[in-house]
């Protein structure tokens, strides 16, 4: 089967072509079929590809398939072709399995849109260049993946692109992104001249082993690994680079979930995971790597806790989980990043298509002020969501509870302890906002109007099929990599070939007692996160509002009630809502936005003065040919 | 002797070449520029160019000069008259002759400075038609060749975008 | 004997002022005479070269550069002319509708 | 004293024969012709292009002098004639129904072009600075007529007279620079200059680094580098559209052939001087470039400032001045000439008869209206931004790679960043064409049979040497050994 894997691009590359160019003449169930049955046939390759993958010993467990000799000219030889290894092989099923499931969710979703062939069409090609991105055996291929995962990404952003804020938030999408390209072309540019080839085999071979003789200095390696970092940052939305994820959410609902959640902002992790033995050789970037996702991760957390965008929440959500898996590859635990990429794929892609389900019940209502109670309309929604929600709060036995914890874990014995406490009250958030979600929009009093609550409505079964499969791989997902017990592993040493020794968690000199204690802490900040929730948002909804409201009536009775909630809103609810709306407002909006905006208008005004000089006298041209003539003259004498 | 000849043609021809460059009058200009043009063939003369200083009177000063000034007379032109003096327009007259004046007096001094070879004595038939020519057919053959093409292309062109009624056919 | 720098002295004398002509002057075809100066002025240079290198190859680029300037003055005064029919006048400083 | 003719020997220049031998023939042939019946010519000169074409290639490999040394056949030139003549070829083929739409159908139209392209292949092909500079004027007087060609049309006046004043002025700079390098060197062959230099650089440096300005000055214009790119932006939006793209491909072409045969093949012991210069011209040009075409509204004067971008783009290479440098400057090259010419293709083909819709707003809802035809702009924007996988990337990777190999990461860095910046006025077209609602009705458009057939190639090759640039690259590196 394996020499087969070319199949698994090819199919959404001819789906993408077929909905692409005939898409208007063809009915639209047609082209739902294409597009899903495309991505499906992919997926079927890929687990058979797997499990022949699985067949061969593990130390065998790299396969190239050449499809033919890209450039050969000179001492710079390239080959097109694709690599299966397990890193690739988790990501391929990630990416054709739930790209499958979120093609048939769309068929419901975008049912009634006028550009229905156009969304499946570029879903497709977006499906492809994924593929090809993590299969690619070479850094260019990889990188033409990546631009074509961005370059869809910007289409389909824009997708309601009457909207100006979609046209706009795919605009800022796209030069962000190519800002970070900017890094990851040099950094090849820079592989290129440094190792005369782009062939990851060939490159990390030669790193392994030039760096013994020292011939490449770990400035070089520095260098290069900082670059990929930059691009690395770009597309998976890490501070600075963050802004345009935000504003992804103007996309439809299940272009969320695929690219801004389960896959393309991922191809950040798997890069520096693919160059991990380039990584190892370059401590200060692994340093600059850990820091970067730690910041990240706790700074999109807080701001998450203040969003009242269902969508946005989780777009700060996606944000501060890919800080965590950054975190993870920085401290040099590549599995655990691996992993959690693996779980956070199935549990935010539900939560995607949940908050997709509801904003499609609610008519395209994405305020969570204006929901509560949709528990009843719509159960099965409500309850994969729930699901998922315990997943990303970390809560046992739920996938993201094993991945989560092994970050963490790692980060304590592998980096120190400020990383941890970073990581745990991050993870402390996630658990606060993402059961905020819940209680604001499942739980309490209806706050729908009217007009949208008469037509409140479970989404068909299209739309819930996929939740139910990815909620249930958000309660099994986890399994595959339980730590302590001998053996039960499996994903630590299924990836151990890649990482080669570094990757794999060897615990062996920290107590299990140690491990144990740590994991109860976790399911405990979990806890309390959801519980701090529960208080706020449940049972003592608008607690600001009701003091004052009450106040004369019951004064003493309500008081001694209250009281502790006045204590948790002076010291703990407000300063972190006050702390990340300005982080929000303050730095986000203003600085952040502002240094691209503002260096996209500089450029501009720039642009619009400097053209004055191009006034159109002959005089002046000629003119300016002399000031050339002098000034090269005055260089050379 | 001969250095007296080459100041006198030299002035002349800087003389006449700035009267050419600041004289209202196209049809002056012109005729200064051709006066320039006879002081060069004389100094080609001191250079024992003798072909060439009789090409320059021949093609320069006797063609293409007489067709600038019939295109002149054609387009009836009359002297302009310059524009009035602003400050403006010294001073930038000023900064432009002390940057062109500086670099000018740098490539003087270059001239001066460089190790340039030295007069030694010529065979007799240097610069005579006889020799010119024969380097013209053999050494440069293809150049003198491709010169037909150059021409061709002039007269085409000259043609084209001046000849009169635009026909459609 | 006039030795070597005088005659490239004179001619850069000659090659500055054709360019000084082509800043200062408005009017198309004293700008364009003012090319063929500078023209004139790599010619001397040529020649002179040629005389005290005791090499030929001068005067012949200094031939072609006489039959492309005869070249250039043809097509460019049919330019000047064409461009005079649309709009009688030889000013540059009005053949301004393209800029930015 | 008898004259004994030197033996000829035409095979090096044969191409070139073939090609005035068209335009002659054009010439002629169009003096009986009616004017229904002038498609024959356009038959002519490509059975001309096309049969110069598969002799230049049949040369290729080895050197060849010819001519006393004033002419020489090598890889080198060889490449850069296939460039040119396929540049001509998709002139000749995007022209044929714009020249009638704008009764320009004139048969002096190809014999100009033809000859033009003679010019560059005597440009490319020259060994001695005489034979160059001739080429470089045939070249340069058809484009001044070629501008102006659209006589009743004030822009095309105005286009066709700021080009030549600006061009024969620039050519008074290079004619100045090559006497005063034939003073220092004795010879005006290029090989001649090269052996002599190393003797001269105590008693004559000075001289030679005035000469080398002023070589710099002339070439500089040629190519549209800054601050010798003014009359560009003018040039390429007065021209009529077709000589635009004509402009904008074989002739840069060309002059960077001269550029980089004179600076690396005679000047080469002088790059210590002159690399610290063209790495300033080459920054200076890329940021200019791009920066003001960020403010265009004209598309042609868009494509200009962009042109003179990748101008900078490929003095980045010249500055590197190793093998992978020059590799990637022939590699670009024909890229550039494919991209440029299907996007002037399409310039052409949404214009209608009095009306040329060259403002950028007029691409509103391309995509919708004329999908293919929007495809391929699109693949052409792409291209010229330099996203893979396109031919755009694949030579700005090698550019940038050659630069960061000679050691000027500074240069490739800064070459990076006005990719990126390029970026926002390529997408912008895209932008327009995808996501805006149609302005106008793009019904009729002048879409012909030999304009399509131009577009299929430029697309064709534009992807082509983006996926599968092998073979290619390999032909581009052997030509290179006429050098390293």
């Amino acid at each position: 089967m394996l020499n087969y894997i070319w199949l698994i691009p090819l199919f959404p590359l001819i789906g993408f072509l077929i909905n692409g160019f005939f898409g208007k003449r063809i009915s639209k169930n047609t082209v739902g079929y294409i597009a899903c049955g495309a991505v499906g046939l992919s997926f079927i390759v890929a687990v058979l590809s797997f499990i022949s993958l699985l067949q061969l010993t593990p130390e065998h467990r790299v396969f190239e398939k050449i499809l033919y000799t890209w450039i050969d000219s000179g001492s710079f030889r390239a080959e097109v072709g694709f690599q299966l290894d397990p890193l690739s092989a988790i990501m391929i099923l990630v990416v054709s399995g739930v790209g499958f499931v979120i093609h048939i969710y769309s068929t419901g979703y975008m049912h009634d849109d006028e550009g229905y062939p156009r969304y499946f069409s570029y879903l497709n090609l977006f499906t492809f260049s994924m593929l090809l991105l993590v299969l690619a055996n070479n850094f260019l291929l990889m990188f033409i993946g990546w631009e074509g995962v961005g370059l869809c990404s910007y289409l389909l952003i824009g997708f309601w692109f009457e909207k100006k804020s979609a046209s706009d938030a795919g605009k800022k999408a796209f030069v962000v992104n190519r800002i970070g390209d900017f890094g990851f072309i040099l950094a090849i540019m820079l592989i290129f001249v440094t190792f005369g080839t782009i062939d990851f085999t060939e490159v990390f071979h030669a790193a392994s082993d030039k760096s013994h003789m020292g011939i490449i200095t770990t400035t070089t390696f520095t260098a290069i690994t900082l670059l990929l970092f930059v691009g690395a940052v770009g597309k998976s939305a890490q501070i600075p680079l963050y802004t345009w994820l935000p504003d992804a959410m103007e996309g439809p609902t299940p272009v969320s979930a695929l690219i801004h959640a389960a896959t393309m902002v991922t191809a950040g992790v798997y890069m520096v995971a693919r160059c991990n033995i380039l990584y190892m050789l370059a401590p200060i970037s692994m340093t600059v790597v850990a820091g970067v996702g730690a910041a990240t991760a706790i700074y999109a957390a807080s701001i998450g806790l203040v969003q009242n965008d269902i969508k946005r929440v989780l777009a700060y959500s996606t944000v501060s989980q890919l800080g965590y898996m950054f975190l993870a590859c920085g401290v040099g635990a590549f599995t655990a990043g691996i992993f959690h990429l693996m779980t956070h794929a199935f549990f935010k892609a539900c939560l995607f298509l949940g908050s997709g389900s509801v904003i499609h019940a609610m008519g395209g209502e994405q305020d969570m002020r204006k929901m509560g109670g949709l528990r009843a309309h719509m159960p099965r929604t409500y309850w994969t969501f729930v699901i998922a929600s315990l997943a990303i709060a970390g809560i046992p036995p739920f996938a993201g509870f094993f991945s989560k914890d092994e970050i963490l874990w790692k980060a304590l014995t592998q980096g120190n302890i400020l990383l941890w406490g970073i990581g745990a009250l991050a993870a402390f958030m996630t658990a606060f906002y993402m059961f905020r979600l819940i209680f604001m929009t499942f739980w309490g009093e209806s706050r729908v109007e009217e007009e949208v609550a008469k037509h409140l409505h479970e989404s068909p079964g299209n739309m819930t099929f996929p939740l139910i499969i990815l909620a249930f791989l958000s309660i099994i997902g986890g399994f595959v990599g339980i730590p302590l017990i001998k053996g039960w592993n499996k994903i630590d040493e299924f990836l151990s070939p890649v990482f080669g020794g570094h990757g794999a968690g060897e615990a062996v000199h920290h107590s299990v007692s140690l491990e144990l204690g740590m994991m109860m802490v976790s399911i405990v900040i979990a806890l309390a996160g959801i519980f701090l929730a529960y208080r706020m948002y449940i049972i003592a909804p608008g607690i600001p509002e009701r003091l004052t409201e009450r106040h004369q009536i019951a004064y003493r009775v309500i008081l001694n009630k209250y009281y502790i909630d006045e204590i948790y809103d002076a010291l703990i609810v407000r300063p972190i809502k006050n702390g990340a709306n300005f982080l929000w407002k303050g730095f986000d909006v203003v600085v952040v936005d502002g240094t691209v905006n503002g260096a996209a208008y500089l450029v501009e005004q720039w642009s619009k003065v400097m053209r004055v000089i191009q006034s159109g006298y002959v005089r002046n041209y000629a003119f300016s040919m002399i000031i050339g003539l002098v000034i090269i003259f005055l260089f050379f004498m | 002797m001969e250095l007296l000849a080459f100041y006198i043609l030299g002035a002349g021809a800087v003389v006449t070449a700035v009267m050419m460059v600041i004289h209202r009058n196209p049809i002056v200009s012109a005729l200064n520029l051709i006066f320039t043009m006879f002081c060069l063939a004389g100094i080609f003369v001191l250079l024992n160019a003798h072909f060439m200083a009789a090409i320059q009177i021949l093609v320069y000063a006797g063609a293409i000069m007489v067709l600038f000034i019939f295109v002149i007379m054609l387009l009836n032109l009359r002297g302009e008259d310059w524009p009035p003096l602003t400050w403006k327009k010294l001073l930038a007259s000023f900064i432009g002759i002390l940057f062109v004046g500086y670099s000018l007096i740098k490539i003087i001094g270059i001239f001066r400075g460089s190790m340039l070879p030295v007069a030694t004595p010529l065979p007799e038939d240097f610069g005579t038609t006889r020799i010119v020519g024969e380097k013209l057919f053999t050494d440069f053959l293809l150049p003198f060749e491709v010169t037909s093409i150059l021409l061709l292309t002039a007269i085409v062109g000259a043609v084209m975008l001046a000849k009169m009624k635009i026909d459609k056919g | 004997m006039v030795p070597l720098s005088h005659y490239l002295i004179l001619s850069a004398i000659l090659f500055t002022i054709g360019m000084m002509g082509v800043l200062i002057r408005r009017n198309v075809i004293i700008i364009f005479m003012s090319i063929e100066l500078m023209l004139n002025a790599v010619n001397l240079t040529f020649i002179a070269f040629s005389r005290f290198l005791n090499n030929l190859d001068g005067h012949i680029f200094a031939f072609m550069v006489m039959t492309v300037a005869a070249a250039e003055a043809a097509v460019g005064l049919a330019i000047v002319i064409s461009v005079f029919r649309n709009k009688p006048t030889v000013n540059v400083d009005e053949m301004n509708i393209m800029k930015w | 004293m008898e004259i004994i003719a030197p033996p000829i020997d035409l095979t090096g220049i044969m191409p070139m024969i073939i090609i005035a031998i068209t335009g002659i023939l054009v010439l002629i042939i169009d003096l009986f012709l009616k004017e229904r019946s002038k498609n024959i010519l356009i038959f002519i000169s490509l059975t001309g292009v096309i049969i110069a074409a598969r002799v230049s290639f049949s040369q290729y490999g080895g050197i060849h002098y010819s001519f006393h040394r004033t002419f020489v056949m090598d890889t080198f030139s060889v490449f850069f004639n296939l460039i040119f003549l396929l540049g001509t070829a998709l002139t000749i083929l995007i022209s044929a129904n714009y020249i009638k739409r704008e009764e320009i159908n004139h048969g002096e139209y190809y014999a100009l072009i033809l000859f033009a392209t003679m010019g560059m292949m005597l440009m490319a092909g020259g060994s001695d600075l005489i034979t160059i500079f001739l080429g470089l004027e045939i070249m340069s007087i058809s484009l001044y007529i070629l501008a102006g060609f659209r006589r009743t049309k004030k822009e095309s006046n105005e286009a066709a007279l700021k080009y030549f004043l600006l061009g024969a002025f620039a050519t008074g700079f290079l004619l100045y620079g090559i006497a005063i390098l034939y003073g220092v060197a004795g010879s005006t062959n290029l090989k001649d200059i090269a052996a002599s230099i190393p003797g001269r650089l105590f008693d004559q440096k000075p001289l030679l680094l005035m000469g080398m300005a002023l070589l710099i000055i002339g070439l500089g214009f040629k190519v549209a580098s800054v601050p010798f790119h003014m009359w560009t932006p003018d040039v390429y939006e007065g021209a009529p559209t077709s000589i635009t793209a004509f402009m904008s491909a074989g002739p840069k072409a060309a002059a960077f052939a001269v550029f980089f045969r004179i600076f690396i093949d005679s000047l080469g012991n002088m790059e210590p001087n002159w690399n610290v210069i063209i790495g300033i011209m080459a920054v200076l040009t890329m940021t200019v470039g791009n920066v003001l075409a960020i403010a265009q509204d004209n598309i042609k004067r868009m494509l200009a400032y962009s042109s003179i971008a990748h101008a900078g783009y490929i003095l980045v290479a010249l500055v590197a001045a190793n093998s992978l440098g020059f590799t990637s400057v022939l590699f670009y090259m024909l890229a550039y000439t494919l991209m440029n010419m299907g996007a002037f293709a399409i310039i052409i083909i949404l214009g209608n008869k009095g009306e040329e819709h060259l403002n950028i707003s007029d691409y509103a809802g391309l995509g919708f209206k004329r999908p293919l035809i929007a495809f391929a702009m699109s693949v052409f924007m792409f291209s010229m931004a330099g996203i893979p996988p396109m031919a755009g990337f694949i030579g700005k990777f090698y550019i940038f790679s050659a630069a960061i190999k000679a050691g000027y990461i500074g240069l490739a860095i800064i070459g990076v960043i006005n990719s990126v910046i390029s970026v926002f006025y390529y997408l912008r077209i895209t932008v327009i064409m995808y996501m805006r609602e149609p302005v106008r009705e793009f019904n009729p458009i002048s879409l012909s049979p030999l304009i399509i057939l131009a577009l299929i190639i430029s697309v064709w090759g534009t992807l082509h040497l983006g996926i599968l640039p092998g073979t290619i690259i390999e032909f581009a590196r052997k030509s290179t050994f006429a050098f390293f």
